[in-house]
Parts: C-alpha cells; structure tokens; sequence
C-alpha cells in the first residue's frame, strides 16, 4: 500500500462535542488501503503558515463511498484553521501512514481515553461482527458524545469520567482492573494519554492479555526521516512512532 | 540540461536532499524516484549508534521550524551492515553526513565509510544539537579546517564541508576549509533558536535550544550562499527554506553550483521531484540549454 | 502591573517601539495613544542628515521582510530643531537611536542630544544597512566596547547598546558591552539577508543585501535574549517577530525586561498598544500581580 | 480625518479586464473621508504570509452606500491572495492613507498608463461636472475596459495602445504633446509608470502648465515611519510617498 498525497474533498464537517469536530472526506484511493490505526498527515492550509502537517488518525472508513473520517479537537493553530474548512473545500491529505491494530482477536476489549477514542471507532468497525467490550474515558458527560458512536459497534460500553458525571468516577485504568478480573479478553488495544496507556500495558501484561497501544509524538515527516518523534524500545534500540508504530505491542515500548 | 558534476560527483540535476530531511532516501520512496535525485544526503552519522535528545524534538515557528533531533543515529557498523546494502539497488550517490566528538573521529569515519556504494562526504561541522563539541568546529575557522584536514587524510572520495550560519563571518569560514582541502562547501545548516511555551513556561524543545530550517531562514542562506560563492572556487551547494523551483533558482543565480531541499520534504513528500521538474520548465521558458547558465548569474551591480 | 524602569528609565508598560518601525512616535498618534507606550526609540539618527540607500529598499519574505533603508534621516540638528520640540507634549520617554561611522561619532552625538526631552539613548551598533561601519562595530566586542565607553563619557543618560545578532557569540558582545558600562542591551537587530528576483536576475533591493526582521527571527531572537539575560547583570530588552502579546510574554519568561515591538507595527498599527493591554490579561488570567513575575522565568532545566 | 483600520465586508468583486479586478467593500468611515488620489493598505489574509498590506489607490468612493471600490491588477502574491476573496468575506483596510490631488481646476486633463487609471476613476468623479479630458494608455485594446469606466465620466477620451490595436499607436505622452498645443488646460493630472510621469511632467512644465504625478513605491507602513518609500525631492530634501504623497506637484519631485 504506497503512501500518496491526495487533494481531497470536503464532504461534512461538524461539531460533535467540545471543541471537537468529525470531518468527512472523498479519498477513494485511501480508503481502499487505510487501515485501523493507520493515521493520515493533513495540511490545514496551502500556506507556509503553519508549516508543518498534522498527523490525526483515521477514525473511519467507508471503502464503498470512497470517504474518510477524522475525529480530531481543536488546540491550537493547525486544528482551529483545519475547522474552518468548509464543506465543498479541499484538504492536502498524506497517508495511509504508519502501522494499524492485529486484528487477530475473538474476545476484544477496547480502552480509549478522550480523543484517543478516535481509532477506535474504525477498529470497532473493522472486528465486527466479533463481540466488542469497550472502556472510554473522559473528563466529564459533555465529553461522552463518544456513547452514540460506539452503541452499535460493542456489544458492551463502560465509561469512566474525572468528574464522575457519567459512568464510573475516576479513570479508564480503574475499570480495567475490574474487568480484567470478571471477564476474559484475548487482546487489549489502548489509545490515550501516555500514562494512560502505561497503566493499561501493566495490567494487560499482568494478566497476561496481548495488548497494543497507540502512541502519539510530534511528528515532522511522518514517513520515519526526520526521528523527530522516536522512542526508546525495551529492546535498548529505538523506534519511529510515526513509522514503526502508531501501534506498538506493549512490550515492544513498556516495560 | 540538469545533469551537473559536483566535487566529482556526476549528478542528474543539482536538487539534493538536504541531511537529516529524507532520511536514508527508501522512506521517500513512494513518493520520489529516487533514481531521479540529484544526491541523498543521508542522515548525520556517527561511529558509535546515538540516542539523539530527550523530550520534544521539533517545535514549529513562523514559516520555520526548530528541530533537536541530537544526531539520532544507528552509528558506523549498523550503516554499512544494513543500511547501504538496501541504498545499493538505486541509481543515485549516496554522501553520507558524517560527525565527530573529535578531529580524530570525522577521520576514522570517513576511512571506515570510503566503501563502495558511498559517493562521498558531507562533514557536519555545524550541527547545532550536539554537545560535545559539533558546532564548536563550526564556528572556528581552524577547527573546521583541521576536520576537513584529517577527513582529506582518511579518504579518497570526495569531501563537502557543511557551515554552520552561527557564524559573524561565513566567509572566512568558508575560505579556511577551501585552503583545508574541501571539494565542495555546503550552506547553509540550521540557525540556533528557540521557543517557550506561555502555559507551561517551559522550552518547547526537550534539548531547550534548536536549529531553525524552513522558509523563514532562506533569505540568511541565500544571502552566505551568494558571499561563499564570491569568495571561493570550489563549488556550493545552497540549502535553506527551498521550498520550490524559483526559491532553488535564486540560490542558483546567487552561485550555486547545487542545491538540497530539506524542511520542504516534510510538506510536500513530493518536494525535491518537483523542484528539479520547476527548473526544467523555468529553463526552457527562457531558452537556456543548461542548468549552468543559471550559476552566480544574479547582477549585483549596485545601480 | 506593567510598570517598569529599565536603565533608570520609567515606563508605564514594558512594551517599546523599536527603532526604526514606529517614526518618531507621531506618524502612528491616529491608532495608538503615544503616551500609554512604555518608550518610543526613535529612528536611527546621525550627526549630519543621510539619505538612506537608493533603489527598492523592502522586499517580502516567508513571515518576514528585509529593509535596506540605509538609516536615511534629517540629522542631528534638524532632530533638535523640529522634531523633539513637537515629542514634547506626549508623555513617554523619548530614547534616540544613534549612529555613528566612528566612535568619536557617537560621543559627539550623545553630548549633542543630552537634553532636555530626551530619556536615554540606544546605540546602533548593529546596522547592517550602512557601510563605513556601523557593522564592525557589532560584530566585534572590543569595538561595542570602546563606542559604549565613548558614549557613556558624552552622557549623563542611560545608555542601552543593541546588539547584532549576526555574530558568533552573541554572550561575548553582551558582557563586553556590559563591563564598558552599558546601562542595558536591547537585540535583536535584523539578521543580514538577501533575495533575488527570479524574472531580472537583479538582487530586489537597491542594496543587494539587507536586515530581516519580523516573526520569521523569532527563534532566533528568543535564544538570543535567553543566553544574554543568563549572562549579564543589566536589563535586556527583548525584540525580533513580537507580533502578539504571547510572543511578548516568550521574550520576558526567556529573560527580557522589556520588550521592543517593530516590523508588527506595518501590519497592525495598533500593535504596541494591543500587546501591551494584552499582557495584562495575560497577567490577571494567572493572577499575576507584575510583570516582573515573568522576567526569566522559564524554567530549562533540561528533564 | 484620523486614519484607521476597519474590517470591512466586501460586496463585489469581479474581473474587468485582463488579471485586473474591481473590488467594492463596505467601509463607511473611510468613505465619508476618501479623497481622490489617496489609498488603502490592504491586508490580504489573516495569516502573517504575505507579512506586510498592499498599497492599493482608493478608485471610486460612495459616500451615500458607504462603500469603497478598488481596481487592481493581479500580478504577484498578494493581489492573487486577494483576488481569492469572496463577496461576503472580510478584508482588513487601512486608510485612508496620503494626500489626495488638489481640486482647484477648472479644465483638467487626465493622464493614466494602466492600472494608474484606477486613481484617475475617483478624481473625475469628484472634478465633476467639470469637463474632463482624459488620456488613457494601455498595451493593446483588451486593456482598455477603461474606456466604459470613464465614457459618462469626461467630456472627451483620448486612447493610445502600445500595439495600435485601439486608439492611437504609441504612449500617452505623444498623445498629451499634440493636445497641450491643440487645446487649454490648466492642470495635468498624472498617474501611471514612472517614465510617462517624468515625460507629462515634463511636457507640463514646458507648457506652464500645473501638472500633479501620483507616485508609486515599495512600502511597508504606509505612514510615513518606516522610510522604506522614500524619494529625492528638488529641494534637495526626501519626500515620503506614502505619507507626503503619492500625490505631488511635479516641480517638487521631477527637476
Ligand atoms: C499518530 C497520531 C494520531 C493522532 N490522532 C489524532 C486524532 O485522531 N484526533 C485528534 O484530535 N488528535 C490526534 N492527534 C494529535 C494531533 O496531531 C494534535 O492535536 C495536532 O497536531 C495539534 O495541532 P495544532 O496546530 O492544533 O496544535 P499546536 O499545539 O498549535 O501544534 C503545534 C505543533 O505541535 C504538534 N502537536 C501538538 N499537539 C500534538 C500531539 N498531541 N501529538 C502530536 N503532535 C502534536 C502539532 O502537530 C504542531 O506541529 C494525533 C497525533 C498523532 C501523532
Ligand atoms: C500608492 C499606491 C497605489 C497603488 N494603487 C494601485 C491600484 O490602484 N491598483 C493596482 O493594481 N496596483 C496599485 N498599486 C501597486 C500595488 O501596490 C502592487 O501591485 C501590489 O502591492 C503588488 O502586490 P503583490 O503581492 O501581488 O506582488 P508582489 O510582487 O508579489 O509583491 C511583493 C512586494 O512588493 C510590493 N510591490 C510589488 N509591486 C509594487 C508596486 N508596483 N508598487 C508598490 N509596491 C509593490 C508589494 O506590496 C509587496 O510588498 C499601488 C501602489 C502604491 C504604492
Ligand atoms: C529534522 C532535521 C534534521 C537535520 N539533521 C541534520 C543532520 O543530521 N546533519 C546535517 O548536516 N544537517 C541536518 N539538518 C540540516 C539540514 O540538512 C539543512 O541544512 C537545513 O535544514 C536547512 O535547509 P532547509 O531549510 O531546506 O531544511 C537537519 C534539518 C532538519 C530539519
Ligand atoms: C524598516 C526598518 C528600519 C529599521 N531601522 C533601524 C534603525 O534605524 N536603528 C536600529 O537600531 N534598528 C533598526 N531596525 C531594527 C528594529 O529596530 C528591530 O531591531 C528589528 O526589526 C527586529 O524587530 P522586529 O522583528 O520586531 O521588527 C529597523 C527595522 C526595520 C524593519
Ligand atoms: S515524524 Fe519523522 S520520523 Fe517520525
Ligand atoms: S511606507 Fe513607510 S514611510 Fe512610506
């Protein structure tokens, strides 16, 4: 699947939660390749200002429509300008990039945390019919517009939130531990924040569940030239998050 | 009409990737024949693997972005073992980017680097995100001559010595590793800069300071690019914020013999392709037969 | 919350104009209200009247500009004569931007501009616009030194140097012209550039060569303020690409004291006014109750 | 009449001629002060790429709809950037900026080489009912779509074309010499490339007739504090185009 830049309609762009926006656009030669847990590297704007592109992940796919789908928040310059593409307008699209999820699971359990849910929905997607146990965490119920998106996709929602508004109190981590014990997963794939997905590897790795987790870096090239966004690996050598990963097994980075 | 020989180097056209912008070349693959480039400049080498910095490593800046990569490398051995192998099925000279904590270092480098499949030296005397000494050699005429010196020493191939732009005065730098022995010169590498995030008042980069490329800094390159090249005779190579054919065109007409596309590669994956295919066309439009017309062609006369 | 005395000199907020961007203060009087400016620096001024350099003296670059005006200005006299009496009647301190082509120049024109209306004065030693050496004296310490000496000698006014960042060492120039008695240092002046038009194949400016200013330096200018204030005991005043209030608070956590804001004036002529009140919310946001609290506060220590 | 910046609507923007648009914004403000021969410094986009505005002369003013028309020749970065501006979009115009012709005439005549026709638009208006005599050039007849602005505006039109395609061949001051001797005038008003200007300057000056050129130069504030506009006046002394003019009496620019 060679990687491509493709200018890229806007087919439907709107505001699904706070500051958050769900962008839909024609790119049948992405969406014939992309896989879940691949991301594409976007350029917000044909100026040099903001130089660089941003990396998001693709969050859903429909091969029969031609579409893909992000899911991103705005934070700063580059999501507040790519929000104000219109519907009609177009977008620079670099991808598929990276590496996706296994898809080698009977029992799959999800663990995502804010907009680390995100590639979930196309990894959801994409184990169906297999019955899907997900864990989401957010800050509080306004964040939760995640609920909608995922009720047809798992068989099973459990949701955490910092402020306890919705679902359980406290963090997706918590109701890991809960579920590892009373159920039994083949796999744990995890995307979210840093430490997120530490506490999730150790549990998983405690019960001996395989576990992927997609990690986040800044990234200049997003192809593995530049080594602006490498880690450490637990084999002392070091690895590209854009290029080796996304997805990592947890083992592969965690220690 | 682009076909160019540099420091002995027979190139296809005069567009290079500038080192540490396209990594070893096969990452830009689906995007680029590599077999069109001019050269690829690989990333910066060392003889011992690097880890490179800690923390966050690029930050972007006005038409600009500061980079703190800190030489991440997989070192002398793991190049030669699993590297050029791979780079030997394209058609295209490989100069691999060598640096050093010592003179001594670029010179065992360079002998342990002379193999077949290398088609010469860059000595990075100017990289700004090294501690122990790298950018040291940039700025002090005789230490740059001094590596360029011992590297001469060490190898047969050609040897293109990079500048660093921290400098008050480019052409004497320029001059002393000219008289040191270098073949070629190649300018400009990144400006030392910085940015502090106002929420957590802390640098952005991990190593605090970084290097500057992209757009903002061409009109610094080009302006050293056109002082090297009234100072020297050997031929140089211009790099700095080329982003198109007419950015390349300038730092051509400001005397160039070649020129490398670097931060440009990461916005447009497609870059170095279409800026040697911008200068075809800019040459035919004028009825020019060679890329070469074009060299320290820019009419300085002050009116 | 914004008040501040840099060099002896009260002002009413921490953001100057810098010279050569704002006139002489009553050129921008229809959009900001000269007397909430904490300083205006007028424009380079020398002891006989110049008329600057010929031919096109901007031209545009990627998120920055480069200006060649070659400190084109009515003089000394003329200074005195028409222009201080009509600043009178703001209330802002007045600090005149000097020139000279030796360093007896600058003695001369410091004693002749000791008067009344006049807070202090900011040497330009950094010009990059002027040939019979205005730049040398930027670019080597013991020459900053010996105009700084020069000047301090003619004066009873604070006197701040600005510094070129077109040198190696920009700590080196700092500390020379602190230990001569330099009363504060303001940088960055511009950095020496160049561009080429592609259809002439003339350099755009008249000058060939010239300063750029603008967010394209930011970086640049940030890690210059960094290391300078790490460096010297006397107040910095901070300037480069100040386009906002945010790259304000970036210059004063880097170490500023205050900051300059220059070529952001041409695009948005309320700009000193509005990074100024933006700073203070800035401040209230964080329940800050000065300025002060941001000057050097960014925290680097390398994690 | 302070000079300002306004955010302005812009109402109208179609192509009259060859890379050449007119553009009407509404600018209330700036319409009740406009003088004929100032202009607006125009910031194209938001972005900091193009950094500095765009000097554009102010070609037509109605004061009763408040709105402002501009007429300009695409010819770089930043006239393309504007031409992309839809009706209905917001531009960002400051002005209004330097000093305007005099008025004091009671039988004109107009000289514009190319786009120094747009000035030429609002100075006949405002010289109304006056009768007008206009010299318009151009490179061939493509670009004179002038002739339509200006037919209802002066009494007589004289054209000359580089390539003879319309009007007479040959510049508009060969046209301006046969004329000054066939008719009276008693101001010549110029505005155009910088050798015409010094040619109907001269010719002007010759006949003793006042004769007023709008220059054009390179700025970046566009208020006379950047000095980046500046120009050698007879007096021996600098003129600043931007703030002292562009508009000045010949004597005091052309020796
Ligand atoms: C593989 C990958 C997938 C991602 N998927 C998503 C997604 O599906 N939805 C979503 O909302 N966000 C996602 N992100 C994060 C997203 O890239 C950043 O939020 C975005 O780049 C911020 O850009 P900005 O200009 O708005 O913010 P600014 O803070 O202004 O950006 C400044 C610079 O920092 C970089 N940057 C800032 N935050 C991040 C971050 N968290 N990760 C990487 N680079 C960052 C930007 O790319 C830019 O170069 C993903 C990141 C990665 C690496
Ligand atoms: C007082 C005044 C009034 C003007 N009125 C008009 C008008 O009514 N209609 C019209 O079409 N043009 C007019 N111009 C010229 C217009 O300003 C330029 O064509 C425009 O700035 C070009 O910008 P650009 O980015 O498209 O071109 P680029 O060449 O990409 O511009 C690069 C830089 O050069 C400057 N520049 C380029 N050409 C000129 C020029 N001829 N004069 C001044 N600066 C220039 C730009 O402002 C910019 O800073 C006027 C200029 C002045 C000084
Ligand atoms: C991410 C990154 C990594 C770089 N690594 C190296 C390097 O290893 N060795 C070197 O000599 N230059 C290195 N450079 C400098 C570039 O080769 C080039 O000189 C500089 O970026 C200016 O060109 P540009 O503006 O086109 O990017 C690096 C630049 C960037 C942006
Ligand atoms: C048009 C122009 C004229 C300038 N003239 C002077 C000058 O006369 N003396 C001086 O010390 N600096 C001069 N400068 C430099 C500025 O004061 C300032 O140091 C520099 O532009 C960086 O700040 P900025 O990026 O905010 O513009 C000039 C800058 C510009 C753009
Ligand atoms: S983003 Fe360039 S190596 Fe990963
Ligand atoms: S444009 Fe600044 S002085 Fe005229």
């Amino acid at each position: 699947m060679p990687k491509t830049v493709v200018k890229a309609s806007v087919l439907e762009h709107t505001l699904i939660g706070p500051q958050v926006r769900r962008l839909t656009f024609a790119a049948p030669i992405l969406a014939q390749q992309a896989l879940p847990g691949q991301f594409v590297h976007v350029k917000v704007t044909e100026s040099i200002v903001p130089l660089l592109r941003r990396p998001i992940s693709i969050a859903d796919v429909n091969p029969d429509n031609g579409t893909l789908t992000l899911i991103y928040r705005i934070v700063g310059q580059g999501t507040s300008l790519l929000a104000e593409v219109k519907p009609g307008g177009q977008l620079d699209i670099m991808g598929p990039l990276g590496n996706g999820f296994s898809l080698e699971t009977e029992r799959p359990l999800l663990v995502g945390g804010g907009i680390g849910l995100a590639p979930m929905v196309y990894l959801a997607k994409s184990l169906c019919p297999r019955p899907i146990t997900i864990i989401m965490g957010g800050r509080n119920k306004e964040e939760m517009y995640w609920q909608e998106i995922f009720q047809s996709l798992c068989r099973s929602i459990h949701i955490t939130t910092d402020d306890g508004s919705l679902g359980r109190q406290g963090f997706t981590v918590d109701a890991l531990s809960d579920m590892l014990s009373a159920d039994t997963f083949d796999i744990v794939y995890a995307c979210g924040p840093q430490p997120m997905l530490e506490g999730v590897a150790r549990l998983a790795t405690a019960k001996n569940i395989r576990c992927q987790v997609s990690l986040e870096d800044h990234m200049a090239c997003g192809v593995g030239a530049c080594l602006s966004c490498t880690c450490a690996a637990t084999d002392g050598k070091r690895r590209k998050v854009c290029a080796d990963g996304p997805v990592f097994w947890a083992e592969e980075v965690f220690s | 009409m682009l076909a160019v020989t540099i420091a002995g180097i027979s190139m296809k056209t005069p567009v290079m990737t500038a080192s540490g912008t396209f990594g070893f070349g096969p990452e830009y693959s689906d995007f680029v024949d590599l077999n069109t480039i001019g050269a690829i400049v690989v990333k910066g080498t060392t003889l011992a693997p690097r880890a490179g910095n800690s923390g966050c490593r690029i930050a972007e800046t006005p038409a600009g972005m500061l980079n703190s990569i800190g030489l991440e490398n997989p070192g002398s051995d793991e190049f030669l073992k699993a590297t050029l192998p791979k780079l030997k099925k394209y058609d295209v000279p490989i100069i691999v980017n060598i640096s050093g904590n010592t003179v001594e270092e670029y010179g065992k480098l360079a002998a342990k680097l002379s193999v077949n499949g290398v088609a010469g030296f860059e000595l990075n005397i100017s990289c700004p995100n090294v501690k122990e000494g790298g950018i040291a050699f940039g700025t002090v005429p005789q230490s740059a001559a001094a590596v360029v010196r011992e590297v001469k020493k060490n190898t047969h191939l050609p040897v293109i010595a990079k500048l660093s732009p921290n400098v008050t005065d480019i052409v004497a730098m320029a001059r002393a590793v000219e008289e040191a022995g270098a073949d070629a010169i190649s300018l400009i590498n990144t400006l030392l800069g910085m940015a502090i995030d106002t929420k957590s008042w802390r640098p952005v980069l991990g190593n605090v300071v970084g290097g500057l490329s992209g757009p903002a800094v061409k009109p610094v390159a080009l302006r050293m690019v056109w002082q090297v090249a009234n100072a020297v005779n050997v031929p140089v190579i211009g790099m700095g914020g080329i982003m198109t054919a007419l950015d390349a065109v300038e730092f051509l007409l400001a005397g160039a013999s070649a020129v490398a596309v670097g931060t440009a590669n990461f916005v447009n994956p497609y870059a170095a392709a279409e800026v040697a295919e911008g200068l075809c066309e800019y040459l035919k439009e004028r009825g020019l037969s060679h890329v070469q017309k074009l060299v320290g062609q820019v009419n300085h006369n002050i009116g």
